[in-house]
């Protein structure tokens, strides 16, 4: 009896103990004020934000910690409320330095593993939070009320709109001058001296009665610089057609070959010669690499080809292709978009498209003025691009602020 | 040296004289050369079919649509198929459908990444406050390069006058990246020959100290 | 035909031959050439320093065979530094041939260091479309690798419970020889935010230094040089520092071929000068 | 019509891609996923045809010319013990397999061997390119010749000269000349790609 008594008396210590520590009883630190769960902008919707006011005590304190309650999965019953709740059914999420007032939960798992994940943040459904503040001596504060959070999956992205506005603006302007030089202005376009030279190239290897070469690159038809070089090769097919002169295409990929094929024929018909259409000039080798360049210089060496064209992406075998093609004193004309291997291209083929080049080629080629048309509009908004960066460092330096390169942030 | 079975030497040996073979294309093209590039195209052909068959098949067509009832992923297998009418002459119109969605796809996810990634970011990077030291210096300058080099890419305006001055700067710092570009990538090429000699070098010691 | 006709149209093949020779007789004489650092490099020793007792960071490795001399000696140092400090690794591979040769290297250095795969290592494995696979993983790294390259089912990895994307890994360092080093900052970085530092060859390092600058890269190893000021940091020679000398040697053989052009080439121009200011004043 | 419906279903597509890009619900994630893995099975089961194309240029060489046979037949070979050595995944993945033998011994040192080929390509073209022809071939090779300058050993402080020199020419010339080439590119893909979208590029879907 006595014992039991003194067990009691224990217990009751005990939990006077632990009591003010589960932020139950009174607490000489101020909990944190104004706790408020806000769905997280711009996400998925499995993020909830949380923003409070700090203790009236904030210089004693050194963290708050955060709390939820678990996410339960709709077949293990209703959501948990808070009212029917005791402290132990809360979960510490997380906590932070006593200076922040904010914290953030993103979670989109539903299950780790083979378990179920209590803090996942369910999509349009409530999550319960409560924060407390803790001192560095261990004392803890009382529990905010708890409050619910509702994480929303956003329909709009607030902050990628500079993205949509550059590629509408560039796509308006593209009409625009489109409509514009269908009317019969004239565009001024650039020479290029590595387009001019395409047509003499072409002419050369009917004279030598060698065949061309054309290379897309060791890209995949999934690449814009790769379809770029499509352009290219219509042109190069219509011309090759009407002098007769074989045209080799060895492709890398499978659907680039059914697309060259397609450019090709599409092209001799134009040039009102499908009879000279040659569908086995246009052969796929390897999807690989080096086995692909190998086959390629094999093919350079042995057809005795004289005019070379790598339009495309490429990798290291830019330098491959262009010195075996020069032993054998082909013509090279060459580009891509690829950084890397301009270099090579520039010091190793005849004439070098580079980078922006490359997609410019097709206006040159056709003339035609849907093509020309987004040429310039291409032009205005890459002046706009470099106003812009002008006037954001002028920004930063004369008023120190960053609204402008606040605006093409990228998220 | 240690023991080496008769089986690695055997293939070490392969593996060597395929080099060699390769190599001698550096002199002239030549019935070694053109034997081991055969080989290759029929072997790596083989390669990515199995590994296409290992991976992206059973991975992306026959667990979905088999094994987890997602009968969605049909769609793109029939569209896949229908790549294969591209070699009948009356049904090749077909194939246009696949290269419709394939090439839809693919340039509607290009158009904002590249905005984002290729265009916006290296806006944001290049500007920054000028601010009175070197790097503040330094940085006007590169950001002056950059605008002359960005001119050189006008295709709408001849270059003359102003425009004739910083396309001129700017072809000129364009040939200074090349020509890095160039001397950078010296020491790769060389560290990869560097690597095929000591392997050449070690068959040779390994032929030496097995056979005798 | 004058000397420096001679000089200027020599067969291309006399300069392979004293290539060869400068690569050759240095890989079989041993030399030894120190190296000066550089801070890109020791950004990523110290970020790869953090990742001990239990961290996680991934290590992709997404070259192949052809780029192995410049990449596979960063790789070996990398995976031995994180094994000495008992951090995890997640290994994933974008290359098409890089599989295997990460499944030799990592098997023969968690053989040296006791590590088990599955607790103290995962190799996912291979898949094709290193964008596609990049922006899944950014989602889960089950949703592309839902096996490991070994065939296990990636939720029964103990190393794997609660990691799932990228917000799980202290960052990611990708070694890489081709495009895939574009997408981990295109993808990786700008879409998931995940930190990124590139271990690339020579010829693309010129191309990260703007990433690195816009701080969209943490840190970069740029070819064998940077392999081998990291193993110098690192305290830990290997092939890195071994590739120097004949890296000297053929830098100097392409150094003196530029000058003897050049000279041919001027003095070329001078006679072509000469003779024509002979005939003009005739 | 056979072209029409075609270049709607490709401007389609990539509206709802672009769309996509700011649409952050997760519902817009699990089509962007599915977008993606639908493109890697057109990818995949597109193979055949080029198996089909390969095989057919290999048998045509070999019936058109006596002396190819041999070198068709390789390829075939090579091909097909390759499908058999990698027929279960369990082979494919054994490092001491056949098909692993094949990968290590063969494609690997090719690949490596061709690669390392650049380093007699780069001297070569160094050779005939580097001419200080123009003011601007003079940039070029004078670049060139600094920063591979930086490999060989020199006496202080000469080599710390040349250190920093590279690290200026990487930071500032060589920084803004990649920076104008990416911006570029970025803003002719993205040209280029709209172009596509609205069908004024159709190249590759050719004609009837």
């Amino acid at each position: 009896m006595r014992l039991s008594g003194l067990f009691w008396i224990l217990l009751v210590l005990c939990a006077g103990f632990t009591g003010p520590a589960r932020g139950q009883g009174a607490s000489d630190l101020a909990p944190p004020t104004d706790l408020v769960a806000a769905d997280i902008p711009n996400d998925k919707g499995h993020g909830v934000q949380l923003t409070w006011e700090p203790s009236a005590d904030a210089s004693r304190v050194q963290f708050y910690e955060i709390y939820r309650l678990p996410y339960r999965p709709p077949d293990e019953g209703p959501p948990l409320r808070p009212e029917e709740t005791v402290d132990d059914d809360w979960m510490r999420v997380g906590a932070v330095a006593g200076g922040v007032t904010a914290y953030a939960q993103t979670e989109g798992n539903t299950t780790i593993g083979a378990e179920n994940n209590p803090l996942y943040v369910p999509r349009d459904a409530p999550t319960y939070y409560r924060v407390r503040a803790r001192a560095a001596d261990g004392t803890l504060s009382a529990f905010t009320p708890a409050v619910t959070g509702i994480a929303k999956g956003n329909w709009f992205h607030t902050q990628r709109v500079n993205v949509l506005v550059i590629a509408f603006v560039l796509g308006a302007l593209m009409l625009y001058f489109i409509q514009k030089a269908k009317r019969g202005e004239k565009i001024y376009i650039r020479p290029i001296p590595g387009l001019s030279r395409i047509d003499e190239a072409i002419g050369r290897a009917t004279e030598m009665g060698r065949p061309i070469l054309f290379v897309l690159g060791t890209g995949t038809a999934a690449e814009i610089a790769t379809l770029a070089g499509y352009t290219i090769l219509a042109r190069v097919a219509e011309k090759t057609a009407e002098y007769q002169t074989p045209l080799l295409v060895p492709v890398n990929d499978p659907v680039m070959m059914v697309m060259a094929k397609a450019t090709v024929k599409e092209a001799y018909l134009k040039a009102g010669r499908p009879d000279v259409y040659n569908p086995d000039n246009i052969f796929y080798i390897s999807a690989m690499q080096f086995p692909y360049v190998a086959a390629v210089n094999g093919l350079m060496l042995r057809e005795k080809t004289a005019t070379n064209f790598y339009m495309g992406v490429f990798h290291a075998e830019s330098l491959l292709l262009a010195e075996a093609g020069s032993i054998t004193g082909s013509i090279q004309i060459s580009g891509t978009d690829r950084v890397a291997q301009i270099p090579f291209f520039v010091a190793a083929t005849d004439y070098t498209l580079i980078g922006e080049e490359l997609y410019a080629a097709s206006a040159y080629l056709a003339q035609d003025p849907k093509l020309v048309g987004p040429l310039k509009a291409q032009d205005m908004v890459k002046a706009a691009i470099l106003m812009l960066a002008v006037l954001g460092v002028l920004e930063m330096t004369v008023f120190k602020t960053e609204w402008i390169r606040s605006l093409i942030t990228p998220h | 040296m240690g023991e080496t079975s008769w089986v690695d030497l055997f293939w070490t040996t392969v593996a060597a004289l395929i080099t060699l073979a390769i190599f001698s294309f550096l002199y002239k093209d030549n019935p070694a050369f053109k034997f081991v590039e055969r080989l290759w195209v029929g072997i790596t052909t083989g390669y990515w079919t199995m590994l296409l068959y290992h991976t992206s098949f059973t991975d992306k067509v026959v667990t979905p649509i088999f094994r987890q009832g997602q009968w969605w992923y049909i769609i793109p297998s029939i569209l896949g198929i229908l790549m294969w009418f591209r070699l009948s002459k009356k049904y090749g119109f077909l194939a246009r459908y696949s290269l419709a969605f394939y090439i839809g796809i693919s340039t509607g996810v290009f158009i904002p990444l590249t905005i984002k990634a290729s265009i916006l970011y290296q806006l944001h990077g290049s500007i920054r406050a000028i601010e009175p030291t070197w790097s503040g210096l330094m940085f006007v300058v590169a950001f002056l390069c950059m605008i002359c080099s960005l001119s050189y890419f006008f295709f709408s305006k001849e270059h003359k006058g102003l425009l004739g001055v910083t396309s001129r700067i700017g072809i000129f710092t364009l040939m200074i990246g090349f020509g890095t570009g160039f001397g950078l990538t010296v020491m790769g090429r060389v560290a990869l020959l560097g690597h095929r000699v000591s392997f050449l070098h070690d068959w040779v010691q390994q032929v030496v100290g097995t056979v005798f | 035909m004058p000397w420096y006709d001679r000089v200027l149209s020599i067969d291309r093949r006399w300069v392979y031959l004293i290539l060869g020779l400068a690569v050759v007789v240095p890989v079989i004489v041993e030399m030894h050439i120190p190296v000066t650092l550089s801070r890109e490099v020791q950004a990523v020793y110290d970020f790869v320093s953090e990742v001990r007792d239990g961290e996680l960071m991934l290590l992709a490795i997404d070259y192949d065979p052809s780029t192995m001399a410049e990449l596979h000696p960063m790789a070996e140092a990398i995976i031995r530094q994180v094994f000495e400090q008992n951090g995890h690794l997640l290994l994933s591979s974008l290359s098409q041939f890089g599989p295997a040769m990460t499944d030799e290297l990592i098997t023969r250095i968690a053989a040296d260091y006791g590590k088990v795969h599955g607790e103290d290592f995962v190799f996912l494995g291979y898949k094709p479309y290193p964008a596609i696979t990049i922006l899944a993983m950014g989602s889960d790294f089950r949703v592309p690798f839902p096996n490991d390259y070994y065939g296990n089912i990636v939720d029964e990895l103990p190393m794997m419970a609660g990691v799932h994307n990228f917000g799980d890994v202290r960052g990611v360092v990708a070694l890489a020889g081709g495009t895939a080093a574009d997408f981990w900052i295109i993808y990786g970085n700008a879409k998931f935010g995940v930190p990124v530092a590139l271990g690339v060859t020579g010829v693309m390092a010129s191309d990260y230094y703007p990433y690195l600058q816009a701080g969209q890269l943490f840190g970069l190893i740029p070819g064998i040089k940077g392999a081998a000021e990291y193993e110098q940091i690192a305290d830990r020679p290997g092939e890195g520092v071994r590739g120097i000398p004949y890296q000297t040697t053929s830098h100097a053989v392409i150094l003196c071929l530029i000058i003897v052009t050049n000279i041919a080439f001027f003095a070329k121009r001078a006679a072509t000068r000469r003779h024509s200011q002979a005939i003009s004043s005739l | 019509m056979k072209k029409q419906l075609p270049m709607f279903l490709v401007f389609l597509c990539g509206m709802i891609m672009i769309v996509q890009f700011v649409v952050p619900h997760e519902y817009s994630q699990t089509l962007f996923q599915h977008s993606q893995d639908f493109v890697i099975v057109i990818g995949v089961l597109a193979l055949p045809i080029g198996i089909y194309s390969l095989m057919k240029s290999t048998v045509t060489k070999a019936r058109r010319e006596p002396k190819e046979r041999l070198y068709s037949l390789i390829t075939i070979i090579g091909f097909a013990v390759m499908i058999i050595a990698g027929l279960k995944r369990d082979w494919f993945t054994s490092s001491t397999s056949l098909s692993s033998n094949l990968f290590n011994y063969i494609l690997v040192p090719a690949q490596a061997t061709l690669f390392s080929m650049l380093a007699f390509y780069i001297a070569s073209a160094a050779y005939r390119a580097f001419r200080a022809r123009t003011a601007l071939a003079a940039v070029l090779l004078i670049t060139a010749f600094v920063v591979m300058l930086r490999l060989i050993p020199m006496p202080e402080p000469l080599s710390t000269w040349n250190a920093e020199f590279v690290r200026w020419i990487l930071e500032v010339p060589n920084m803004a000349a990649k920076r104008a080439i990416l911006i570029g590119v970025g803003l002719g893909a993205v040209t280029y790609s709209i172009k596509l979208l609205l069908g004024i590029e159709r190249a590759y879907m050719g004609g009837d």
